[in-house]
Parts: C-alpha cells; structure tokens; sequence
C-alpha cells in the first residue's frame, strides 16, 4: 500500500499543519510515513503546499508528479493541481475559495466550503481541519479516531484546549464530503 | 487656511503597511477594508477631507506607493 | 527508544548531540540554518559550547581548534558556505585532527537558489582544498540514515582522525520522517596522544600542517594514504535493491537515489529485472561491488541531482565493460520517479547512447524535454 | 486637475516598475527610495553601478534602473573596489545588511574603507539576519531574542553588538561616515541628506563614504510595521546612536 | 621579438600586461609572489589598476567586479591562497564571467610548503568550489609555454565566458629560460553586450549568479554544459613526444612531464620504445588522443607531483583496456628523471601492478623506496 | 664564583632549548623572550596553549615549552576560540603578525574582540610581511618601500596604515588593549608589564586582551638590528602611539 | 662604587646582532670577531671590565643568550 | 648534447648569479638553457644551490640526481656534492673554504682557492667568478670569450665598471685549474 497526499493554500492557512497531522497519525498506526514541504526562496509570502506520502514499506520519493489524493485551500491550487491530480484521484477543493467547478471528469473534484464551515465552529483557523476531514472520506487508511488521536498526541500543549473544536472541524468536513455524491 | 492637496495610492505597489496612516499629520488616511489590491492587501486611502499635499505619507511609504498633489501650483520639495 | 516524527535538520543536531557533541560552531545559510537554530538553544541547556561564528571561515577555524583540543565537534553549512571552509578543510587533513562537516546541498553554483541539489559531489569527494588528503564521506537519504550516519561520522573521524563530511540535500534536511534516536552518550573526554589540551603533567605536544622539508611532507601524504586504505577496506557502505536478478543497475545516492527506488519498483511491476545501488559512503566508494556487477549485468543507468560528478566514479568502476547512462536533474530540481522510470524503460529497451560519455546525450535528450 | 505643476511627489524615476518583494512596512523599500530619489537628483543614474549584497536585498538589482552586479555574501566592497579601479569616472555603490556588512563581511568592509576606496556603503542595520529568518547579527541587542539567541542574546557568551560608523571612523581612509533612521518622517529627510553627502563624497573623489540606517524588519521581530518603527526609536537608537562620526575637511564644504 | 631570459613567475606577469592585462588584484604567498611584486610595479607604470587585496578572498571578488565590466583581470596565488577563492569562483563561473586565475602550486595539504606540486590538481579540474560548473585549466611546462598560455588565457576566458586557470608547480615559477615575449597589445574595450560598465545610451544589465527558480538554474547549467562542449571539441591542447612507435606511453603534465622527457630520451637510448604524452590543456583533457593510444598501445605509466590524480582521467579514457601504472612524487618533491626511468625500465620488463587501483603497487613500491 | 644567589638574569624556563630561526636583531625574539618570562612568572606553562600564525612566527610552537597549534594565515583568533569555548579553564594566546591579524585576519579578530574571548593576542607590527619577504602590510607606514610598494606607499591607491589598537578599542567586548614597543629597554620593561596585564586580563576572565608590539624587521628593512630600532623609535611610535587604548574598569584593578 | 657583574654569552642562541653592545650603559661589549658560533656568527662579549651586572644586555637580546650574574647575592628583578 | 652544472655554496657566496652568467652565456651563443634555483623555505639565511642546464634540443629535467659537473664553494656543498656527482665528472672546489682533499677517485676534483685570487684582485666578492672561470676548463662548450661577453650583455649598467676585474676573476680561475694535474 502507497497513497501520495499533496495540500496546497495560501501560507497561513495552515497548510504544512494539516499535512503533518495526516504523517502523526500514520505514524501513531504503525504505517511509514514522509512529510515534506515545498520550501520556497529564503523570502516571505507566496503560496505553500507540503507532499505526505504514507505506504507500508520503505518509501523512496517523498514527491509524486501526479497525486492521487489532493486538498486544494485556494483558487491558485486549485488551477494548478487539478491538472496534475492522478486520473481517477480525489480532489478536496475549498468550496470557499474557488469561484468555479471541475474541468476534469476522470476525477472526482470534492468541493467543500471549509471557511463558512469553520467559521461555523467559531474558528476561522481551522478550516484546514475541516478539510482534512473531507480527505479522510479517500483515504479509508485512516479513520477520523485514528486523526483525532493524532491531535491529542501531537497538539502542543498550549493548544490542547482547542481539541474539541479540531475534532468538530474534522467531523464536519467528513460528513460534508460524504454527502457530496460520488 | 491649509493647503488643500490630494494623493493617488498605487494598487501595484501598496503593500497596506499603515506607516503612511500612522504618519499622516491630519489623519485623513485608513486602509480600505473593502477591496484588496491584486497581490492581496487592503490598500491604503484617504477616507476624508483635509488633505494638506505635506506628502509627509509619501515620505514614509517603503513601496512608493503614493503620488501627491497640491492645488496650489508652487511645488514644494517635499522630501529633499 | 520509540520513533518520533524528526525533521532532517533537526534529527541531525540530536543526533550529534547524542554522539557527544561538545561544541559547534555555525554560521546561518538556507537550507541548513535548522540546525544551527536547534543547537543554539539545546548546546547551552546542556553546558556544551555553541557559537554563531562571524562567517563559515570563522566557524571552520574554531572547529579546527576545538578539533585540536580532541572533542567532538562539527559545524554545518550549503554550498556556498562550505566552499568557504576549504583552506581550513585541508589544515585539519593536514593536522590529522577528527572533525565532522554537514553540507546541506543547495543548487549553484555561485548564490543559485536554496532548493535541494547534489552538485558539490565532486568537491566533497574529489577536489575541495587543496593538496592530496583523504576524507569520509556519507550521504544519507531519509531521516533515520542521517541520524545514524550523524553518530558514525564522529567515531569514524575519531577513528582515522580525518574529516567527515555529510553530504545531503535540502530535502533530507527538510523532510519530517519517524525515526529512532539513539540513547544519549555521556560525555567521556578521552586524552588522545596527539591532544593539545594543556601540557599538564606530560610532555608538550605540537599540531600543525607544516612540513616545510618535502620528503617529511610526502611521508605524512604516504601516512595518509596508507590510513586510507584502512578506510576503503572496512568502512565502504551501501544498500542494495532488487540486485539478486537484476539485469540492469541503477546508481544513485541520496534523495536520487530514493528516487530511483520508487522507479525500480515501478519498473519491477511492469516485468522490468532493474535493481538499485545507493551508495552510502560516497567517500570511500563502493568501487568493488560495481566492479562485480559490471562482470555481470548489462549496463548502468546513474542518476543524481547534478550533471553527473558520481558518474565519473561509477565508470571508473566499470572500466568500459559495459554502457553506463546518466539521467540528472540539476539546479535544485527534484527528479520525479516517471523521469527515472522513463530512462529505465529505454535502457531495458537497449536504446543505449552511443558517445563515450553518456552526458552528450543525456544533454540532447533534455533538451528534447523542454 | 491633476497637472504637472501639481505634482508634489512623485514615484523616482530611477526606480524600476518591479514591486518590491519585501515584507510590508519594511524600511528597506524607504532605504530604496532615498537613494533612488538621490541618483535622480544627482542625474547618475546612467553612471551608477549597484552592488547587491546576499540578504532581503539580494533582488535589489531589480528595483534601481542602474546597471547592477550581486556580490557573494560580504564581498559587496570587493568587488565594488574591483569596478571602481577599472572605471573610476563610474559612481558604485553598496548596499549592504548587518549580517553582510558587519559579520561575515568584516574584513572587506574595513579594507576598503582603510583604502579609502571611493566607493559609496548604504549599510541597512535591522539587528537581524533578515531572509535567513531572522538570526542574530553582530548588530542584535543586547538580550534581544533571535531564532539564533532564542533565550535573549548574552552578551558573555554571543558577544557585544558592534558599532560600525563608529569603528570605522577611525580609519584614515574614510571620507564620511555617518549614521541615521528611518523610522520618522524627521530622520527619513535628515538620512535622504546624508545619503546625498556620501554620493557627493564619492563624485567629487574624498574616500570612502557609509551611511549606516537604522531599520525595521518587522517579520522577524514578530511586530506590525508601526510597532517596529517605535522599537527602532526607543530601543535601537539609544544603543546605535546618531550622528556624524567622520566628516572629513573637503566633504564638510559639500552642501546639499 | 628576441629570446630573453625570464623567470617564470615574472614572464607570466609580464605576458598577461602584454595581452591587455588591465587590472590585477591579488595577495602575496610564496612561490608565486613575484607575480604580485612584478605586477606592482609595472600596472601603475602603464597606468593600470593594481591592488594588494587584504586576502585572497578579497582578490578573486575585487577579480570578480573588475570582470564584471567586461575588462581583461586576474588574479594569482598558491594552494593555500586559491582554496580561499573557491567561494567566488563558483560565483564567476555563474555569473558567466571570464577571468584569469594563475595557482602556482606548493606541497600540501594545509600549511604544507612552499616546494613544488600539482596536488591542486582535482581541485583545479575536478571539483573546487560549490556546484557544475566549467574551466578552462591550462598546465605550463616552462617559461616560453608559460607566457604563451597566459596570453591564450585571456582570449579562451572572454571567448567562452569562462574561468581559466593556469596552474604550474612552483619550479615552472622559479626557473629561468630564455623566452619570446609577444608583442605589447594595445589596450581595447570591447563593450561586451553583457558587461555592466554603466547604462549610459542603453538598457541598464545585471550580472548575477542567482537563478532562484530551480528550472533557470538548470537551464544555466545545461548552456553552461552546452558551451562546454564547444571548449571540449575545440581547445584540447597537447604535446606528444615520440608516439609514432610508441608501445608504451608515460603521460604528465607540467614539471612532471618535462621531467618524463628526459626519462624518456634516455630509455630510448636503451632501446626501449616508449613515447611521452604532455596534456597542455588539463580540462578540456585530451581523453580522445588516450582513447586512440588505448587502442594500439600496450600500457600507460602516469607520472605526476602528487598522489595520482590526473591518474583517473587517463584512466577514464583508458576504460581497463591496457594497464595504467602510476609513479608520483609529492609533498614537494620533484622526481629525478632516474626514478621515471626505472618504472619505464618496469614497465617495458612487463612487470605491472595486479591491483584496479594502480596507487596500491606504487604505494608498496615506495615504501621499499624508504 | 657563578653559585645561584649571583643570578640575575637567566633563559626562561618556558622556552624550549630550540635557537629560534628569527634573523640576527629581529624583535619577534624580544616579544617571545618576554612573554616566556610571563607564562613562567604566572607558573601558566602547563595550562597554555599558544596558537602560532602564518608568518615568520609560523614556528613560534618550536621555542615555547607549551601545548601549541599553527593556524592558517588570519584565523588564529578562530582556533583560539575554538580551543578556549571548550577549555575554558586553560590559557590561550595568539601570536599573530600584522599581515595576519591586519589584513587577511582583519574578520577574526575584530569579532574574536566583539565577543570578547576571553583569549590574549601578542600583535607583532613590523610594518610589513616578513616571511614572504617584504610587502606592503595594513600597518606599512605611508611612503614607505616595500617589495610591493616599490615606490613608497601611495596612500592615494594603496590605502593608509590601519592602527589596531585604536580601532579595536572600539569594542564593548575589550578588556584591555595597549600598544607598546620593543626599540629600547625602557620600552621592553612596559611591554613586559602590558604582556603581563594582559595574561592577567584572561586569567581573571576580564574579556579579551591585546598588546600590539612594535617591532623590527631589520633583513625586509634593509637596515642594521641597531638601526632598525632607531626607525622603530622615529618613525614608527610617531605614526602608531604607544598608550593605553582600553583598560576596562575590572583590568584597572589588576597590579603587575 | 658600582656593583660589579659578568655575563655569560651563549655561543648556541648569540647570532651577533649587536643589540645587546649598543645598549650596555657600560660601553664593555662587542663582537669577538676572533671566533664564530656553530652558526656561523660572531658572538658578543664583555672586552673589558665595568660590567655592573644591570642585565640591561640579556633585556634587550632577541634570542636570551645571556646570562647575568652579580657579585652582591641580592638578586635585583631585572626585566619586571 | 646536454651538459648539467650545479652550484652550490652559502647565500651570500653569489651561487645564484654564477649559473645565471653560464645560462646567459649559453643563451647568447644560440643553446638552449635552463636555470633553477633551489628555493627554501619561507625564511632567510642557509644554503643555496641553482643548476644550470645547457644543450641543443629542448631541455627535460631542469634538475638531475647526479650532475657531471659541480662548483663547491664551501664545505657542505663539498660533503654533499662529492658523493652526487656523476662517475667521470669534475667537481671544482673553493679550496679557501675547505680543509680536505677529495674521497672519491672515480672523478676529477679541482681545488681553486677562489677567495684568496680573488681578494688578489683586490674584490673578494668575485670568488664566484674564479669558480666559474674554473669550471670552464671542463665545459668547451663555453669559451671565457664567451662568458665575458655575457657578462658585459647582462650586467647591470651601474655595475659595469667591475667588468675589468670580473674579466680577470675568470681569467685567473680558468688558469688556476688548467695547473691543476688531470
Ligand atoms: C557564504 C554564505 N553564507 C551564508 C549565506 C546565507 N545568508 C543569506 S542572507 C544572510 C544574512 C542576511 O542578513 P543581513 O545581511 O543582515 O541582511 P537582511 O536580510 O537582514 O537585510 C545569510 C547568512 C549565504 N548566502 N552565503
Ligand atoms: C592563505 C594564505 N595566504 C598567504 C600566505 C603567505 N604568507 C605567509 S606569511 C605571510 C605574511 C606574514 O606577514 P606578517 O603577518 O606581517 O608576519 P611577519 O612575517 O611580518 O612576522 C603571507 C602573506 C599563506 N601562507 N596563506
Ligand atoms: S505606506 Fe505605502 S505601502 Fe504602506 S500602506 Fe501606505 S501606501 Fe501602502
Ligand atoms: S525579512 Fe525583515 S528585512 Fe527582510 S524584507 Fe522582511 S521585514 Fe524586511
Ligand atoms: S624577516 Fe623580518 S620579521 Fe622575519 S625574522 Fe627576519 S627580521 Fe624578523
Ligand atoms: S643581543 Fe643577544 S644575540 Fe644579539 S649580539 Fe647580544 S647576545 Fe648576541
């Protein structure tokens, strides 16, 4: 077993979190796991993605040119990943930040409004984790508890007060992929 | 009575620092909440009356972002 | 221990930190600043020196001195930083004193850009300072082989009291993997005979580079090479893939190397008999075992992330007996596994370059592809 | 209504069309700005060549609309001294940070002043490794927080911030050395004037001349723009005070 | 122009004014000092640019700027002082920039001596400063070669926008021979449309070595490699000394070829039918004309002042088809041509080494040497 | 007639039995001589380690019968902070000239005194490369002949002669830093004093210490030993005076 | 009257370089050019008597190839 | 025909210059030549050697192990020289510098003793003159002619007024080892 995952957004909207999140909890369940961020020109600004990778025996690129499984945070992502997305691969679009649908129909474009979503649960920040949930409907080798878990372990502990509101993000997201139909 | 004057807040260059805000004597300046420029700030503006020209917001902004005019014709220098 | 989830830089300076690491000294420069940052804060906590030197000149010197004194010490820098600590590189081969480098490589040459690369290959493990001098060099690919290789860097160095380089790409350095720690060593200063840590109640001793009379100078490189030696026969380590029945090879170290493993198993499914070599110690090279398998594969496909330096190596090995290809990826670009798996599938096809040197057509074949 | 003569300032003219890629409300783009204004005034701008330094002004070459080169890290007066020996009729500058200019680049920035090589230094001091992320620099203050002094530089063990003008006012080759801010509008004129003397100095051939600016990097101190402005004021300047620290006898009769 | 006597450091001076030298920065370090003293006094005389930098690192970068503008420059220095140049080295090489780089090369590594060698060898070809990059390195024999090929330096740096070195051991600095020196050039400033000298009348131009998107990296590298390919079909340069019945060659460059010559006349003499192989230029290195000798010849014997560096290049065009033996002297020892005659005499007696690696036989012969 | 009361003055222990290869009336020999008396003075021969230079003193670790290392050319301070941050306990001194401390050196040391090292530099200035064989040092004397200054020093594009002491004690990290010189006794017996204090300095933990020395270089000079002390007296105390630049408050309390 | 001293000139460290003659206050040294050193020099020497044992020789030798003595026992610290 | 001269004695006996005058003797009368110093290390004092090579086709070595013909101007360079010294060659030896007689009877050692005739010239400097003047009794490819015409080719101008008694030092040593029995 190998799934590639790519996130891409904006820097700041917690792109390289939501993917180190995925690697916790591959790790916590005994899989083989690689994160990696693109790291951009010793400068600020611009848009981040990070590329996690989880198999059941040693990994060898921590990159893929065409992910199966993608979250798209952005308009930016969205353009340039749908192209690159593997046929037949998943694509979790943040409904909130894209004004137009798929032009792809070998794939199947999820559109979630991760922001509204998240602001819904009182917390703008974590529409990262409402995607995330949505990626979990793809991604049967990990199950929300397996994420949930992630957090508890792995959540600084300054920020543990907020795992309530992460887990409702990841539900959310969850039960907001599923019922877009496949 | 002060001069009266107006400025021009380039969308290509301004990045919504609020060092010109801060540094206007007459405080006529904010950042415009309601529209982001094309690289994503809210640029700046002047949200009302009583613009001098001093340019004094030009002289601080790190991105050259401002052009200043004045009514009256005599341009002083404002940076020099 | 359990495996935590470590970044490539960070994992390193812990590692070295476990190792025994008594002092480093630093100077920032993308992409391996992580490490001078997580030592800046772990070094005092524990007593252990640390210092931001004013220049990676600076910091090479104060290694060398704390190298002279017999404990643990490294520094790390890029590229062009590194090229920076040439002169003192050679002092220290010179003056046979143990000291650890990492080169966390960045596309060049000159300032280029901060994304991974391997182009200073042939500086780590041929040219660098000047003169004739031996040096260690390991070039790990994931996160746990860069702390377990962080730990063998300063035994070795200690051992043969030569330089030790690491040599990894930025993505080793940026890459978050679980791996395992090793416990942490105590700190045990051993008196080395050759030491100069204070002539108190023992004889004065003397380091230096200075051979101002020839033959005492050849001699000391005679005593290099025969230290050398050693070296080439007991410390060569590599990792190999799908060898047993492969027909062909495929050569890589590093990130390249992992790279091409997803390209083997890919062309493993597709019927293809290819194997993988990753060479573990670029320095000494595991000339022997590509020497075996040139008697007895069809050819070799190397790839790197520069325009071929390891090639060179690789031929010297194989002495014409059989094609060597060359698939490179350079100035920071990162090889997808399809580009390797692409230059697999025509190798197995036969459509091997003509040219003695596999770059001219490699070359024509990029350009094909932009 | 918006004619010419109503104009009251304008975008430089020696300046590119290119924005900027510094952080917002970095006084970097104000250091530009003055010395793009300067060029202009002085009509150099087809004479000038610019040295970029490694550090948030790398890119520098793409804002000025002089011929530029990019120096290693440190070396900026080097290869400065390199252009300047074989075309002494050109103006060449550096523009150097404090990790550039006062750490790794120690020694060619003392030679070429001891040379009194007739090149012209705009050293931007923001007490920060700025695009390494925000390390220490000789210039960080004493028990500031770095990513490299994560506890507070201590001064026992990190050392003692350097003061450039002063240090290198003592060398005979130096023509002007000087230091401003730029963290009000009252200082940003009085640093345009001092950056106009030191081009003054170089065109009419006194030694070397620097112009040291105190400056914000608001990123990496983890402050809004206006918030750095004020640490420059109240923390900054007190220890890098301003003022003339050379003024030598023929660069004391430029007016500007 | 009529022979005169000339030292060599002082010819090289000499010839690089007479080619349009117009600004020399650099730092003294022996043997090549007289460079620096000559160039002294004879710049300012012509009304030229020189500068005692305060290092050599501030001599390659003050090289650095003065080549910027198009100007013929240089620089020189010893082992020691070209370590300290690698850093801008690679930045010249990037910036795509010619320059000239004279090393007059001493025993190493580190502080080493001031006696003659060519243990920069690797570092000069090879590997150097950080990043792929191309130079040109030209390996003079004697004074007249010495001056001919800095003035051919100057016209192969701004042909190919590239660095060119010099290197020669400190005996081609220090001996003595009658010479022609060429004709005075008259100084012209070529406007090179790249050169940044001032935008007056036209589009302002930057120079750098910075290409922050990996794919413009790459695709400097690869014009690099492209232009490098040029160089490799057109400037390989090289002496050949009775080849025509050769059955076996001796290759070496610099002192140690000259040395060879004799070595080989006198095995002539004996009746043994070995010719001499003198590379002038050592990259682009002639590997064809090896290749070609590889095929009717039946062994090599490389004889140089270090460890056996060029060894691997002949070696690499040699690709195992006849044996390579290695005789070296290093440390800042100059071989006698007795020496290179007794492992002619070995040779032609058909006692070769068994091992790959030819240093290995050679190391165990010097012992009993001791 | 020779029994031990009757000594007064004999070869420090702390050399070793080695001739130096100085030339005949060279003043390095002076400077070894005086800080051999100190290290035996202050029983420091166990506890040091002395770090040679490149230049004429390069065998400075021939003739001291202390732990030693050589440094290449200028990074003396680097090595002796390299040894001292993890022997803190132990007493390191540089022996540098002025080719290596003033010129290619210049980075090292400035910052090895900005972060106040706590290691002790003897400054030997000749006024020019003794090893390599006369060229122009930072320290070269304006006007002055050197085989790279054929001519005379030309301050106008050779630069002008940098003074150490005054520059370093610019630097808050400086405990102590003074210029002596070696042209008489008088002079000899405060620079023995200076040397001293400057041990202490480290001893104590004071922060970095310096003495520069002036010195002779009677064979690059051209001059006889004796004459060679006249010019040091002449014309280079004029140029570099002698004096106390920094002694910091804890140094002044020392008594030598 | 003066103390009266003698020194001792070591034909391994004196490379002849005078220093030493030209600062005795004395006037009493100067090169024996009857003999030379392993080394090939010309050593110094006392050539009449008035050495005082003041030692101002062996403070000022580059190479501390002098040995001084003095007939009263009470050694004056000579070089501190 | 190739012809090896080494030159050996204390800095300061003129070593270098004597080769210097052969190279530019050989030089002027259309040879090919080489001359080579020994360099020491980065300090002064000690002693000097240079060899000098003279022939008619392009010169290999500039150095070899055993040179047919020496100057020994003191007593070192005797010790060390006697024993390199090529079977047949001749060794000429500045007897005023040294206290015994040759060990070797394989060669031709020609005792000159160079500083007494040249103080007879009145300039004890030129002692490095009669040694060249010596040793031309054993290299025909060189006149004194022709020596002397180099001296005065190479010279410098504010030199030239020793020419006479240079011509002189030549002149007495040539004589002195022609005396000497073969
Ligand atoms: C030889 C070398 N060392 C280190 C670096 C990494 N580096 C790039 S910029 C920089 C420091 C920049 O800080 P500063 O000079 O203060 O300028 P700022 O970014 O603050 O404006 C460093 C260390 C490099 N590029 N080259
Ligand atoms: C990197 C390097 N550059 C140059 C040299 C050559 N070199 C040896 S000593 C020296 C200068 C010595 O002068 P100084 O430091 O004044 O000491 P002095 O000999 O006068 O006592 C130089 C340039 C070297 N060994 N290494
Ligand atoms: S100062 Fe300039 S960039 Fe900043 S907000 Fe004002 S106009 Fe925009
Ligand atoms: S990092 Fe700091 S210095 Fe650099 S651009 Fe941003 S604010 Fe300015
Ligand atoms: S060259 Fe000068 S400094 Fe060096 S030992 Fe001789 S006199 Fe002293
Ligand atoms: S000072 Fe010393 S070395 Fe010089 S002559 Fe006197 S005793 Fe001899």
């Amino acid at each position: 077993m190998q799934k590639e995952i790519l996130i891409a957004g904006f820097g700041g909207q917690g792109v390289l979190f939501a993917g180190q999140v995925l690697a916790y909890a591959a790790m916590d369940t005994g899989k083989i796991v690689t994160w990696i961020p693109s790291y951009g020109p010793e400068m600020r600004g611009g848009t981040a993605n990070c590329t996690v990778v989880i198999a059941d025996e040693e990994i060898g690129s921590p990159l893929v040119k065409n992910p199966p499984l993608v979250i798209a945070l952005n308009l930016p992502s969205f353009d340039k990943y749908e192209e690159l997305l593997a046929p037949g691969g998943t694509l979790i679009v943040n409904q909130s930040m894209v004004d137009r649908g798929a032009k792809r129909d070998d794939i199947r474009a999820v559109f979630v409004p991760c922001n509204e979503i998240a602001e819904e649960i009182g917390d703008r920040k974590l529409m990262n984790m409402v995607a995330v949930g949505a990626l979990l409907t793809a991604l049967p080798e990990l199950s929300l508890k397996d994420v949930e878990k992630a957090l508890e372990a792995h959540l600084p502990e300054r920020h543990k007060h907020l795992l309530p509101k992460n887990y409702e993000a990841l539900k959310r997201g969850f039960e907001a992929a599923q019922k877009v139909p496949a | 009575m002060p001069a009266k004057g107006w400025i021009e807040v380039s969308d290509t260059y301004c990045k919504g620092c609020e060092l010109c805000i801060s540094a206007c004597p007459q405080g006529v300046m904010e950042l415009d909440m309601s529209r982001l420029t094309p690289r994503g700030y809210h640029p700046a503006h002047t949200f009302k009356d009583g613009c001098t020209g001093c340019a004094i917001c030009a002289l601080v902004c790190p991105d050259a972002a401002i052009t200043v005019y004045r009514e009256i014709t005599k341009a002083v220098p404002a940076t020099a | 221990m359990p495996k935590e989830m470590w970044k490539g830089n960070e994992a390193i300076a812990e590692a070295a930190v476990r190792a025994g690491l008594e002092a480093y000294f630093g100077y920032p420069i993308t992409p391996q600043t992580e490490i001078l940052e997580y030592l800046s804060k772990r070094m005092p906590e524990l007593g252990r020196a640390f210092v931001q030197a004013e220049s990676e000149l600076g910091a090479i010197n104060m290694v060398y001195g704390a190298a002279c004194t017999g404990v643990r010490v490294m520094s790390s820098s890029s590229s062009p930083g590194v090229s920076l600590m040439m002169e003192g590189l050679s002092y220290i081969a010179g003056t046979e004193v143990p000291a650890v480098l990492v080169n966390v490589m960045r596309g060049g040459p000159g300032l280029g850009n901060i994304a991974p690369a391997q182009s200073d290959y042939n500086q780590a493990v041929h040219g660098g300072g000047h003169g004739d001098y031996p040096r260690i060099v390991l070039a790990p690919s994931s996160v746990q082989e860069a702390i377990d290789l962080m730990v063998l860097s300063f035994d070795l160095a200690e051992k043969y009291r030569m330089i030790c380089m690491v040599i990894l790409d930025g993505s080793v350095g940026q890459i978050m993997e679980p791996a395992e720690m090793p416990e942490m060593k105590p700190i045990v200063r051993k008196d080395f005979e050759w030491a100069t840590n204070g002539a108190v109640g023992r004889e004065r001793r003397i380091l230096s580079s200075i051979y101002i009379d020839p033959p005492a100078e050849e001699v000391t490189n005679f005593r290099l090479a025969k230290r050398w030696q050693e070296v080439q026969a007991d410390e060569v380590r590599y990792k190999e893939y799908y060898l047993d029945d492969a027909e062909f090879v495929v050569v890589g170290f590093g990130t390249a190397g992992r790279v091409a493993l997803s390209a083997v198993r890919a062309a493993r499914a597709e019927g293809i008999k290819v194997g993988l070599l990753r060479p573990v110690t670029v320095s000494p090279y595991p000339y022997q075992v590509i020497d075996q398998l040139a008697g007895r594969v069809s050819a070799f496909l190397v790839t790197e992330m520069n325009m071929g330096q390891m090639l060179e190596d690789v031929r010297l090995a194989v002495r014409g007996r059989v094609p060597v290809e060359f698939y490179g990826r350079t100035g920071g670009v990162v090889p997808f596994p399809d580009e390797i798996l692409n230059e697999i599938r025509r190798v197995a096809a036969g459509r091997l370059s003509a040219e003695a040197d596999p770059r001219v057509s490699w070359l024509t074949r990029m350009a094909s592809v932009k | 209504m918006t004619a010419p003569e109503n104009l009251v300032y304008d975008r430089p003219e020696a300046f590119t069309e290119t924005p900027t890629h510094y952080c917002p409300g970095c006084t970097h783009g104000v250091a530009h700005r003055l010395i793009a204004e300067v060029l202009e005034e002085m009509d150099l701008i087809p004479k000038t060549i610019g040295v970029a330094p490694v550090g948030c002004s790398v890119f520098a070459y793409n804002y000025f609309d002089t011929d530029f080169v990019e120096a290693p890290h440190g070396r900026a007066p080097a290869m400065a001294t390199g252009i300047k020996r074989v075309l002494p009729d050109r103006i060449v500058f550096t523009y150097q940070g404090d990790g550039d200019l006062a750490s790794i680049g120690m020694g060619e920035i003392v030679h070429a002043a001891a040379r009194g090589e007739n090149i012209t230094v705009i050293f931007i001091n923001n007490a920060n490794y700025g695009m390494t992320g925000g390390q220490m620099a000789p210039t960080t203050l004493p028990g500031m927080k770095t990513t490299s002094s994560p506890n507070g530089r201590d001064v026992e063990t990190q050392g003692y911030p350097i003061r450039m003008a002063e240090m290198l006012s003592t060398l005979d080759g130096v023509g002007y050395c000087v230091r401003r801010s730029l963290h009000d509008p009252k200082n940003i004129r009085l640093a345009k004037k001092a950056i106009r003397t030191a081009f003054e100095t170089q065109a009419r051939g006194l030694g070397f001349s620097m112009v040291e600016l105190l400056s914000t990097c608001p990123t990496n101190w983890g402050m809004k723009p206006v918030e750095a402005l004020k640490f420059v004021e109240e923390k900054m300047v007190p220890f890098f005070p301003l003022g003339d620290y050379k003024v030598a006898a023929g660069v004391a009769q430029v007016k500007v």
